[in-house]
């Protein structure tokens, strides 16, 4: 064994240097890296600069700077879908998760039969949204005759579901109810699934009953899930444009107008590209603000055992 | 501090039988080993007394109980589960109230307070009620888990290999602790376990289970030298036993063990080989069934040395016989003995057993001319109450 | 060989009449010109427009496009049409010109002096009435000029024929949805006095007497008399002309260039149903007919102007108008196509009756204002007055502050 | 202590009786709560167009046809359909390409600004769609791509890979990493270990994401309107929407494409449903 | 066959130093087990070792090249996990081929099957070549992992714990098997455990970690009779050791330890006590440091019996010295002792320990006259490879 060889050290180069195996990790992340920032980062700060001027048909006209952005924030309609939209994200998130955990809670076994039920559970949320709205108002429609049906027995056969502010926006929610009560349901079942049964064993054991476990014990043990599905739904239904643009068209007078149908309206209805583009920020500001939620959460999971 | 009675339990998954037609007495007081290979129905056991499965047939008393159907909470039993299963979210502290505040009615909380305090300081867990489970070693976690089941004194406890998840230092140490906490709290104790250690050192009485069926049910002692069946004899003792097929013969008035290649003369102060005069056994030899000697000739078997193992304050020495048994047998751990030397290994006939080729069973009985031996590992079993 | 591509919300592979139409025009003329062949690219009729202008921009404009009326400013902003005048419209003889019945039809996207679109069939909203339906009522459709007959009318043709507390017949229908709109009887009522609507360059003033009293009406119709069902609100003008078809609707406003549609599926039988013009206020004269329809340009920066002159020159030629409104049943833009013997029989009344009433009292937006969204604030004004119970002159006001901050 | 002999009563077996029946009820009630809509599309799917309007309408068509559907593939829906095949496929085999390798580095390779990065990805998939879609128009015409399924599959690709990642870090977090150092050890490259040994395990990591990429290609129409102007490379929600059109609410057509474009996703579904939920379990949502 | 050779090698992680320069030499052919407890740097010098982490500081020799930076792919070597790392979506023919078909240039198949069916042959696995680890035992696949690592003929195997998933039973079988192949292959084997029992029934030298430092590496009899410090002395040993800390003392001619309770003579053939005559010493006691004795008075200590152990062919007892030590001895399996019993210890000199209390290192080179005998294990270690 030859000795007094230099003991080879990592190279101590810059700090902006790559080491060799950075350099090869960096090979497979580039791809990834470049088409993000080709077809998402990109468009977005495209947007955000004609967030600042006036745009007439695609064609920058004037500066406006902050303009956009006042006459966006001031704008009864934009105010109109900020309401709007709480009530429908805050009344859809409830209810969504209650169902969600209900089914979770209902299909946690892999019996054969939950294994069924869960898929059916899941196809109004594999199918497109379209789709799904559009059948949610056909049946909704008065064209359609089945909620007269429906109603018809309570006295209210010539109620127009989608013509009433109160039942237009009950409609919305039961889409998305409907809709993304499966999605909850993935999540948390996979929350519970990671409780050890020998915790209910222990827990049964130890004398209690079945409230008690699931408050004590599934309950906690789940707030990591929960948390997730609250906020990934939350992002969803402030966004979300689909629900309101097939299924009420944001009527009637408004009531069911979200930001995500204002924002659509202020682009591809009035082609106020400007103000839609200085909505889209503010929207997509607040979903930082969301983001950083999920961020926290994301941490938190990486620490826990 | 109850007794638990098993009468012809079964319980099957499917087509598998995880447990044919059990019974089993324990009473107030013991400290009861489970033991046996993976998938022999011992956990099936302690899940059925905890109520956390039911029972296809027979009869389950606590006490004087019948617990079919009745609920895990309603059983006053507690247990202690493998991986321990202590609540993550909760504390130390609420951990071992737990029991206290899911029962009803409801226990003040001063009291809960006291009670707590008081299971800590028993297993040393004083300084540790604030942590979360996750903060604790392995050996904390375990006694944890001890605690959780003693805070309510319930009328048995069960302990499904409580230490499998302790590293083998640990494991000894929590043994030893176990054990003394058995004799102070006196209460019934079921263990499951398939280290025969384990169960060897702890238990006051062992039941032993292969492929759902008890094979034996007996004291340590009893269990080590009087196994029932070749695989208790097997299952049992830290090395594998050795099998070694062959006839008892009478030859030139001596008793001998007859294996083709080798004979070697049977003689026992307590027992009367000429019983068992022309039969076929086989014969199962542990460590201490042969010992190394310096007679060679016709008493001794001639054998090759062809591994030595330093256990400790021992070497084990395994050798090859004529005919390719593989002996083993221990020696002083300063012994020089040295792969491929030749060693005469003699019996040493109170250790060795016999057992029916055919059915596997022991033909002890039909040996043993003195039978106050045979129950002197019980009685010192009991002793240890 | 030259592929001409063009734009459009019709696809020449489905089978409604004016698709039939433009099949076959689209064989005839790559017959009598083989070597150009005319692509159709089907576009969402809503964002057509929109994405033309874009791609005027950005290059991937097809070399014709389909512009509806509320989009015609948007053709002279982007600057995205081809100047029609070179192209086609100077070769054509004086009478040529003439040709076209409604000047302000032809002339609406002119701008500058100079034609970047041409009207391809004029189109407009009309009361659809069933004639069975107030026969059996008693009610001469004739009688139906003024707002206050449309109501007694619709009042006794509303009907719970079978007493199931869901009214079968509803007497007037209307689509008052804020999106895709059509003429509602508020505007109608404000163009009762054009001069007083537009009180500046692209100023509107809409909380006008007029104003009051239509949205007024209009909102009794819905709550007070309850003969407008209140999914008014959220429905447009395909879902009211499905309900008519269906036999929901006695008499309901609609679209003329679905006329042929409801006469091919009409549930209650193709003869039983008509038309009038819209009423008004003093019945001395009809209500005003606002012309709609589509036009076609041509892309500025196409490199196959010429073929698609060609092609232009064929679809809104004599043979392609013909073909418009036989095949098509669309309402002619020229007086000759309408004037042929093809088109005497009483199968084309309802065209004559049209024609007629744009002569009267036909009326067209200024190009030049962004009126695209003005009768979907109208419409959410009605709604707000239904809905919020508002006073009609503040729902009108927003309405007023919409159009003003569209511009 | 006596010990009855008689049989011991079994009280908790009628229960357990009864307690499944009011399984299979609430099991009943879920089916119907997620089909009805879709049943009630296919009702109306089958409806010649004068019953479709009906009062009361037929829950069960009278007269059952399949004239929307013939009319549909008279008129060419084949031509999305085959469209939204191809940008399905494309858009879930450039996701998980991009995506399982970028999701490797990041679970086991060495990289300063590793958490930079995974913020980005949580930024990414929370950028809302709406607002992306006419600066993305702008741009995809201006790189001529706009129009076209390769632009398609790029932008769902990019919509999609960042939940890609997410998940498949998760999942590869999830795998022993003595398999990778055995295989590094055994003489293998990271690419080849990836290759060999990471992707041929990650089966419900990888069919999970997949199928998050496929429901959202084959669904999507908020991009898809906006992006596709000509009927060749129009996908199935664009062609329906297109029946949402100018000329009418034609309801027959509606839904029967409807239930065209639901079947093949529910097909894949059903098929996959079983990783769809152990590499979401074991993915995206838990670590 | 290559010698490993570490030196001055740390390595930290952060603010941990998981090894602490460490310097270590091992023999072409030797077999050499790095022991501790959990958390003590074992693993880490396997992984410096085989490439997976790299040293921060010092020199890794295999044979007669530096391997610091080198990949693992390169160094020639193959390891064993403790989990087996087989690869699940591979038949075992697969498992076992991967390693060749993974290195340029490429092995022809026949020749990958041909070397396959030997090593798997050798290790008893030829039936389980289609089989897919899912479908193995614990003991097979952990023969699979070991045929994995032979295939390529590597310098060095690394085994990491190849036996802790393994239940108690087989776990010593493949203690065993693996001694056996160790003789017949002969190659350089580094192997971590936690277990005592299997380093030093296994081993040529045992490496003895702590908090990332080598605590002593010597032959498995040095290790056990010579034990470095208190420490080694502590995890080495089925049980745990007893210290009783006291002074040597020359008291009417004789050496003493005096503990204050009680005085214990201390008189062996092969060792001089009074040199270390009135130093302040902790001696440590293994089971067989002490023994029953009739005897009573100042030569033993009267204990009194606090529990007892079968332990297979042996009893332990264990019993409380007058001052509270707990000591503990063996005694035959027959013996009839019952908690409560009062026995008489006395002190079996050549088996007791001692360190200097401070540091807690031994003193034993201070006590030892004949040398020889402290290098009796080393020899008889080195017959066995
Ligand atoms: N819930 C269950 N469903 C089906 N089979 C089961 C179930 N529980 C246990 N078994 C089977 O019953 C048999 C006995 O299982 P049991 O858990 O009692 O074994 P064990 O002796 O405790 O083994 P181990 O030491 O591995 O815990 C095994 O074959 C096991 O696979
Ligand atoms: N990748 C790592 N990052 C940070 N700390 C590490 C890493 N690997 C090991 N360590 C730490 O280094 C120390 C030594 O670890 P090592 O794995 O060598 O212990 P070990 O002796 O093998 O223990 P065990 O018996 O538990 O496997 C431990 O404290 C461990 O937590
Ligand atoms: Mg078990
Ligand atoms: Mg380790």
């Amino acid at each position: 064994m030859p000795a007094g060889q230099a003991v080879p050290r990592g190279p101590r180069t810059s700090r902006f240097a790559l080491r060799p195996d950075e350099r090869r990790s960096l090979g497979f992340i580039l791809p990834f890296v470049l088409i993000e920032l080709a077809l998402v980062a990109g468009p977005l700060a495209l947007g955000f600069y004609y967030s600042f001027f006036k745009v007439e048909y695609f064609q920058l006209t004037s500066f406006r700077g902050l303009d956009n952005y006042w006459r966006v924030i001031t704008s009864p309609m934009v105010l109109g879908s900020i309401g709007a939209t709480a009530i429908f994200s805050i009344v859809a998130l409830g209810l969504t998760l209650t169902v969600g955990m209900a089914l979770a809670v209902h299909l946690e076994r892999d019996s054969r039969w939950n294994v069924a039920v869960r898929a059916v559970a899941l196809v109004p949320y594999v199918i497109s949204m379209l789709v799904g709205s559009l059948l949610l108002r056909w049946i909704f429609s008065t064209d359609a005759g089945f909620m007269a049906v429906v109603l018809g027995p309570i006295g209210l056969g010539d109620h127009s579901v989608l013509a009433n502010p109160g039942s237009a926006m009950a409609a919305l929610v039961f889409n998305a109810v409907w809709r993304d009560s499966a999605f909850a349901m993935i999540v948390l079942l996979a929350g519970l699934k990671s409780i050890p049964p020998s915790l209910y064993d222990a827990a049964r054991v130890d004398g209690a009953g079945a409230f008690y476990r699931f408050r004590r014990i599934t309950l906690p043990l789940m707030r990591l899930s929960i948390l997730i599905a609250v906020v990934r739904l939350l992002i969803h239904f402030v966004n979300v444009l689909t629900f309101s643009l097939i299924l009420t068209g944001g009527g009637p007078n408004g009531a069911t107008r979200t930001t995500g149908l204002a924002l659509y309206e202020l682009g591809f209805v009035e082609f106020k590209l400007g103000d839609a583009n200085a909505l889209a920020i503010l929207v997509f500001l607040f979903n930082l603000i969301l983001v950083a939620f999920n961020l926290l959460l994301f941490r938190e999971r990486r620490r826990a055992p | 501090m109850t007794s638990v009675r098993f009468r012809s339990v079964s319980k099957r998954f499917g087509a598998l039988v995880a447990l044919d037609s059990l019974d089993l007495d324990i009473e107030a007081g013991e400290f009861v080993s489970l033991l046996g290979p993976s998938g022999s129905g011992k956990s099936t056991t302690l899940n059925l007394l905890a109520g956390l499965q039911e029972a296809d047939e027979g009869e389950i008393w606590v006490g004087d109980r019948l617990v079919n159907g009745v609920s895990p909470d309603k059983r006053d039993i507690a247990m202690v589960f493998q991986s321990y299963a202590l609540y993550p979210h909760m504390t130390v502290f609420e951990n071992i109230a737990f029991p206290l505040r899911a029962r009803r009615p409801r226990v003040p909380e001063a009291e809960i307070e006291k009670l707590v305090v008081r299971v800590a300081d028993l297993l040393g867990l004083g300084e540790l009620l604030a942590r979360y489970p996750k903060e604790l070693s392995g050996g904390q976690q375990q006694r944890v888990a001890l605690g959780r089941a003693m805070i309510r004194d319930p009328k048995v406890f069960l302990l499904d290999e409580p230490l499998s998840n302790l590293d083998a230092r640990l494991r000894m140490r929590m043994r030893h602790d176990l054990k003394s906490l058995h004799q102070r709290i006196q209460s019934t104790i079921v263990y499951v376990t398939h280290d025969q250690a384990e169960a060897m050192s702890m238990s006051s009485r062992i039941a032993v289970f292969n492929k759902g069926k008890l094979q034996q049910y007996a004291s340590p002692h009893e269990i080590y030298h009087q196994p029932a069946n070749t695989f208790v004899a097997n299952f049992v003792g830290d090395r594998e036993i050795t099998f070694v097929d062959g006839r008892v013969e009478m030859l030139a008035g001596e008793v001998q063990f007859a294996a083709g290649e080798f004979n070697l003369p049977l003689l026992a102060e307590t027992m009367d080989f000429s019983r068992i005069a022309g039969r076929h056994v086989r014969m199962g030899l542990r460590m201490e069934s042969l010992r190394i000697t310096e007679q060679s000739g016709s008493r001794a078997i001639a054998a090759t040395v062809t591994q030595t193992e330093p256990s400790g304050p021992d070497l084990v020495v395994f050798a090859s016989a004529p005919g390719g048994a593989e002996l083993c047998c221990r020696a002083e751990a300063g012994a020089r003995i040295a792969i491929g030397d030749r060693v005469n290994l003699e019996l040493v006939p109170e250790h060795v057993h016999f057992f029916d080729p055919a059915t596997g069973n022991s033909i002890a009985a039909d040996i043993h001319s003195h039978p106050d031996r045979s129950l002197g590992g019980r009685t010192m079993a009991s002793n240890n109450q | 060989e030259t592929t001409v591509t063009m734009w459009t919300f019709l696809d020449p592979n489905k089978t409604s009449p004016r698709e039939v139409a433009l099949k076959q025009m689209i064989a005839d003329f790559e017959a009598a010109n083989p070597d150009i062949k005319v692509k159709v690219e089907p576009q969402d009729f809503a964002q057509m427009p929109t994405k033309f202008f874009l791609g005027h921009q950005t290059g991937g404009n097809p070399d014709i496009v389909w512009i509806d009326a509320k989009n015609l400013s948007g053709l002279d902003t982007s600057g995205a049409g081809a100047n029609l005048d070179e192209l086609l419209i100077n070769q054509w003889p004086q009478e040529d010109k003439d040709d076209y019945y409604a000047k302000a039809s032809f002339d609406a996207a002119m701008f500058g002096g100079v034609h970047t679109a041409l009207p391809l069939f004029n189109g407009g909203s009309m009361i659809y009435y069933r004639k069975d339906l107030l026969k059996e009522a008693g009610i001469d459709p004739a009688s139906l000029t003024t707002w206050d007959a449309i109501l007694e009318a619709a009042k006794k043709l509303t009907k719970d024929n079978d007493n199931d507390g869901r009214v079968d017949v509803w007497g007037f229908g209307m689509p008052l949805a804020p999106l895709k709109t059509e003429s509602s009887p508020v505007y109608i009522s404000l163009l009762e006095q054009p001069a007083a609507l537009y009180t500046g360059e692209c100023e509107i003033k809409l909380s006008s007497d007029l104003g009051v009293k239509g949205i007024t009406y209009t909102a009794d119709l819905i709550t007070k008399h309850k003969v407008t069902p209140q999914d008014a609100l959220v429905i447009n003008v395909d879902d009211v002309t499905d309900q008519f078809i269906a036999g929901r609707y006695a008499i309901s406003i609609g679209s003329m260039l679905r006329y042929s549609v409801i006469k091919g599926k009409a549930a209650f039988g193709a003869d039983n149903f008509d038309i009038i013009k819209w009423p008004s206020w003093t019945g001395e004269k009809p209500g005003a007919t606002p012309l709609s329809g589509w036009w076609v340009a041509a892309w500025k920066n196409s490199p196959h102007l010429p073929e698609a002159g060609k092609f232009l020159n064929y679809m809104l030629g004599k043979e392609g108008v013909g073909l418009w409104t036989t095949v098509g049943g669309q309402v002619p833009t020229r007086k000759s196509v309408l004037e042929s013997p093809d088109f005497a029989g009483p199968q084309y009344d309802w065209v004559r009756l049209m024609v007629d009433a744009w002569g009267q009292t036909g009326y067209m937006d200024p190009p030049s204002c962004n009126t695209r969204t003005l009768q979907g604030a109208l419409n959410e004004a009605t709604a707000r007055v239904v809905l919020d119970n508002l006073d009609p002159v503040e729902a009108l006001k927003e309405a007023e502050a919409k159009f003003a901050d569209a511009q | 202590m006596t010990i009855a002999s008689s049989p011991v009563a079994r009280p908790w077996r009628r229960r357990a009786r009864s307690r499944s029946a009011i399984n299979a009820l609430i099991n009943l009630v879920i089916a119907a709560f997620a089909l009805a809509p879709i049943l009630w599309g296919l009702s109306t799917s089958l409806k010649p167009t004068q019953d479709i309007l009906v009062y009361p309408p037929q829950i069960v068509p009278e007269r059952p046809t399949l004239e929307h559907y013939a009319m549909l593939f008279q008129t060419g829906i084949q031509t999305p359909i085959i469209n939204s095949v191809i940008v399905s496929v494309g858009a879930v085999l450039l996701s998980l390409g991009i995506g399982a390798i970028a999701a490797y580095a990041i679970a086991r390779l060495p990289f300063r600004g590793k958490t930079v990065l995974i913020f980005f990805i949580v930024a990414l998939m929370s950028i809302p769609l709406p607002s992306l879609i006419v600066p993305t128009f702008t741009f995809l015409a201006n790189v001529h791509l706009s129009n076209s399924l390769t632009g398609l599959i790029l932008l769902y690709s990019a919509y999609q890979i960042p939940f890609v990642v997410w998940i498949l870090y998760s999942y590869f977090l999830s795998l022993p990493i003595e398999l990778e150092n055995a295989a590094l050890i055994d003489g293998y490259s990271r690419f080849q270990t990836l290759r060999k040994v990471v992707l041929p395990l990650s089966g419900p990591g990888l069919v999970a994401s997949g199928l998050f990429v496929v429901t959202f290609a084959w669904n999507d129409f908020v991009v898809a309107v906006a992006m596709i102007s000509s009927g060749e490379s129009k996908t199935l929600p664009v062609a329906i929407y297109g029946y949402l059109g100018f000329y009418g609410r034609d309801w027959g057509p509606l839904t029967a494409a409807a239930i065209i474009s639901i079947l093949p996703v529910i097909a894949v579904f059903v098929f996959f449903q079983r990783y769809f939920l152990t590499g979401m379990t074991s993915g995206g949502t838990k670590s």
